[in-house]
């Protein structure tokens, strides 16, 4: 079974050379730190910058640079600052390669649930919309399992949903998933976790098909 | 050379009355209109309408406006982080309508460019869908959004000149450029006036064309919501 | 009667202080020379610049400051360059405050037509769509009859349109004429010329209320 | 900092074909993308789609593709000054497409935004507008306009870097800034490609994520269409 850390790192696998990558708050921020290095990647902030670099040193923080999790970051050469309607002609337009985030639910055919549960105060949706509705390549990042031990790979969403159809990964404490049009299809399994613990925790279709490898992370 | 240079930030708010709509340039803290904000709680303008990404915080931003009860709609993407936001959104003092980042801007940016509508993929199967028209192109669905409509518009930019020319800094961008014209007066703030001139025709990020009124602000703070550091041994 | 300098002159004083104004080829672009010395007006012109200038001293041409006529132009302190589509939300959204264009034909209804003669080659509307539908101010600049001697105020445009419904204002070689709901509204005639010259060069419904005052230029 | 570097015009033009359709940014002669267009008259490529705000003129621009008879189709808002032009219109080799030009520019950055359609006054009522959905927003009419689709968009900048930031130069900016990212590949040539870290971020008209390939041109003749200039005595 992963750690948050673990679901980072086997999601920074899926990072590719020559990629554009948006990482919403929560595990998906740790990617960053586990993407090979060998490979050339920018990484986006949809409040307006290309090519962020890690946080600045003690001193150095400017309330001008920051992400869309208010943090205090730095940019890398090559980097570049744009105003929000840019920031989204980015994300719409599919010129960012690949979208990592959280969820609360995702049910079998690939709508996500990630920003409203009903009777809770509402932070908002920010820009999670616009991400699922226009990427091409999202990744979901998250526990298997909620707080109370049930599924958060559904049949079908509780919650208000966020997007329709539109997640193709998923990456969790237990395994690797695609979403296909059959349901849940296994790739991976976290270390030391069986099929059957996996088939215990999804609510929604699971396929197995043949022997599932265990992740190398 | 059209001056829009005003004197004072009072001078800068003048007009301004209860009830009306007023858009806000920021994201987080970062890039607000710090000295028309503090302007607008002096005045005690009520009834507001507000389109702004974010809410503040409870002492800063936004929140000062909400603290006054000052707010009767926020209109944003994201409005985490204010305790006092929270308690008149449940107790039903404050009216929120939630609306998708990308959307948002483009809603600016449509107001400011002459365009009524556009079709957009975000949000397309959910709430924010509800009520509104949608419509299929190339196989997708999109959602039919309209321009916000407004009465004043409040940005902070970097640098700015008497013409109403502006230049921004860093990620404290964000939608400023895209509400400059989107109001009917747009009010813009900068953290150096300079004479015309001084600036490169080439570099301008907005036109002097889509602003009414420039000043240069009091003091900035410049608040951090999440000071993220490493130490230079890491 | 006027020329068409005289045309410019006339309608130099319609600019007022403040105006941000696009200027269409052949009369309009005139009309720079003759604005007002006291008030303070900008040039917009839809390749991309606002606050244009003279024409450059020889030797100081820069191919790659032109205005919308390809000519190459200067800048004024407090000029900006922009791409087309921020150009066009200047026009659209009604920043720009007076859009001066020739036209061949006007009508009663205040529809223009003045980008494309049957049977001849056509070179294209270029701006001119997007100025008509978009400005809340626009002053025609036109001779008064074509060349052979027709009226090219009309009670409908013959040829096709470049707008409806748009026009409010026409300076001719005869006339000042406002559109109304009636037809066209003679408000001043040019000097030495009677009501009844114009009448019999305009085709259109024209409007003659008490006495019709001589041009001031 | 991902890549975006060529070596020369025809790795930059790789994977063109017959039939295709292009971007082409400039305005008249300004802003040309001078040195793909040469590369384009050499490969022979034909039955091309080009959208282009004007069609060059005889022997500069794209009048070098309509005089080896390459384009197929120009969609433009302007098409005078060019004689071959005309003959090939008018004994029907060539289709052209005339479109407003502020709605060939939104088409464009409808296209890099990905936003499928929008709605604009213009050509309201007028043959522009005919086949296409007309619809009245608080009592103006407004006509439906689709993003364009295209196979490559050839651009021109004054300075870019490696990672493909582009920063353009006076009015030879206009369309090309709306076209990038517009077309499946976007291939950009500088006057000067300047070492990477060297542009201030602040300052880059277009990031480097809407450019696939970017190359300094060989040379650029940046020729004058209309020049107009006064005597220092007058």
């Amino acid at each position: 079974m992963l750690d948050k850390t673990g679901i980072a790192k086997r999601i920074a696998k899926e990072v590719q050379d020559g990629y554009y990558v948006n990482l919403g708050i929560g595990i998906p921020t740790l990617v960053a730190n586990y993407v090979r290095e060998d490979i050339e990647v920018e990484f986006q902030s949809e409040n307006g910058v290309l090519g962020m670099g890690p946080f600045p040193f003690e001193g150095e923080e400017d309330a001008d640079v920051i992400n869309a999790g208010k943090q205090t970051i730095t940019t890398l050469p090559g980097a570049s600052f744009f105003d929000s309607a840019t920031s989204f002609s980015m994300i719409r337009g599919q010129h960012v390669d690949l979208t990592i985030l959280g969820a609360m639910e995702v049910a079998e055919n690939g709508d996500i649930a990630n920003w409203k549960i009903p009777g809770r105060m509402v932070k908002g949706m920010g820009g999670a919309m616009d991400l699922v509705a226009s990427a091409e390549n999202i990744i979901v990042a998250m526990m298997h399992t909620n707080k109370r031990g049930e599924s958060k790979l559904l049949k079908k969403c509780s919650l208000p949903l966020t997007g329709v159809g539109c997640v193709k990964k998923i990456v969790t404490n237990l395994a690797v998933l695609e979403v296909t049009e059959k349901g849940f299809k296994l790739l991976e399994r976290a270390p030391g976790v069986s099929v059957e613990d996996i088939q215990n925790a999804t609510e929604g279709e699971l396929i197995v098909e043949g022997n599932v490898p265990e992740m190398i992370i | 050379m059209i001056s829009k240079k005003v004197n004072s930030v009072s001078e800068a708010t003048e007009g301004i009355g209860d009830d009306m709509t007023f858009m806000f340039g920021g994201f987080g803290l970062s890039g607000i209109p710090e000295n028309a904000i503090s302007a607008l709680v002096k005045s005690g303008v009520k009834g507001l309408t507000c389109i702004s990404n974010n809410a503040g915080v409870d002492d800063f931003g936004l929140g000062l406006l909400l603290h006054q009860r000052q707010i009767k709609k926020m209109i944003s993407s994201y409005v985490g982080e204010n305790d006092e936001f929270e308690r008149q959104m449940l107790s039903g003092e404050l009216d929120v309508e939630l609306i998708p980042q990308g959307t948002l801007a483009e809603r600016c940016r449509a107001a400011q460019a002459g365009f009524p509508a556009f079709y957009t993929p975000a949000g397309y199967g959910t709430e924010v869908a509800e009520g509104k028209e949608t419509r299929e192109f190339d196989g997708k669905m999109y959602v039919l959004e309209n321009a916000f409509k407004a009465d004043y518009g409040f940005v902070k930019a970097w640098k700015g000149d008497e013409a109403g020319n502006l230049i921004f800094k860093g990620t404290a961008r964000n939608f400023n450029p895209n509400m400059c014209g989107a109001a009917k007066i747009t009010v813009a703030e900068v953290e150096e006036l300079v004479p015309v001139g001084t600036l490169d025709p080439n570099q301008i990020h907005i036109p002097g064309i889509f602003v009414q009124r420039i000043f240069q602000g009091e003091k900035y703070e410049k608040r951090i919501e999440q000071r993220t550091v490493r130490t230079k041994n890491e």
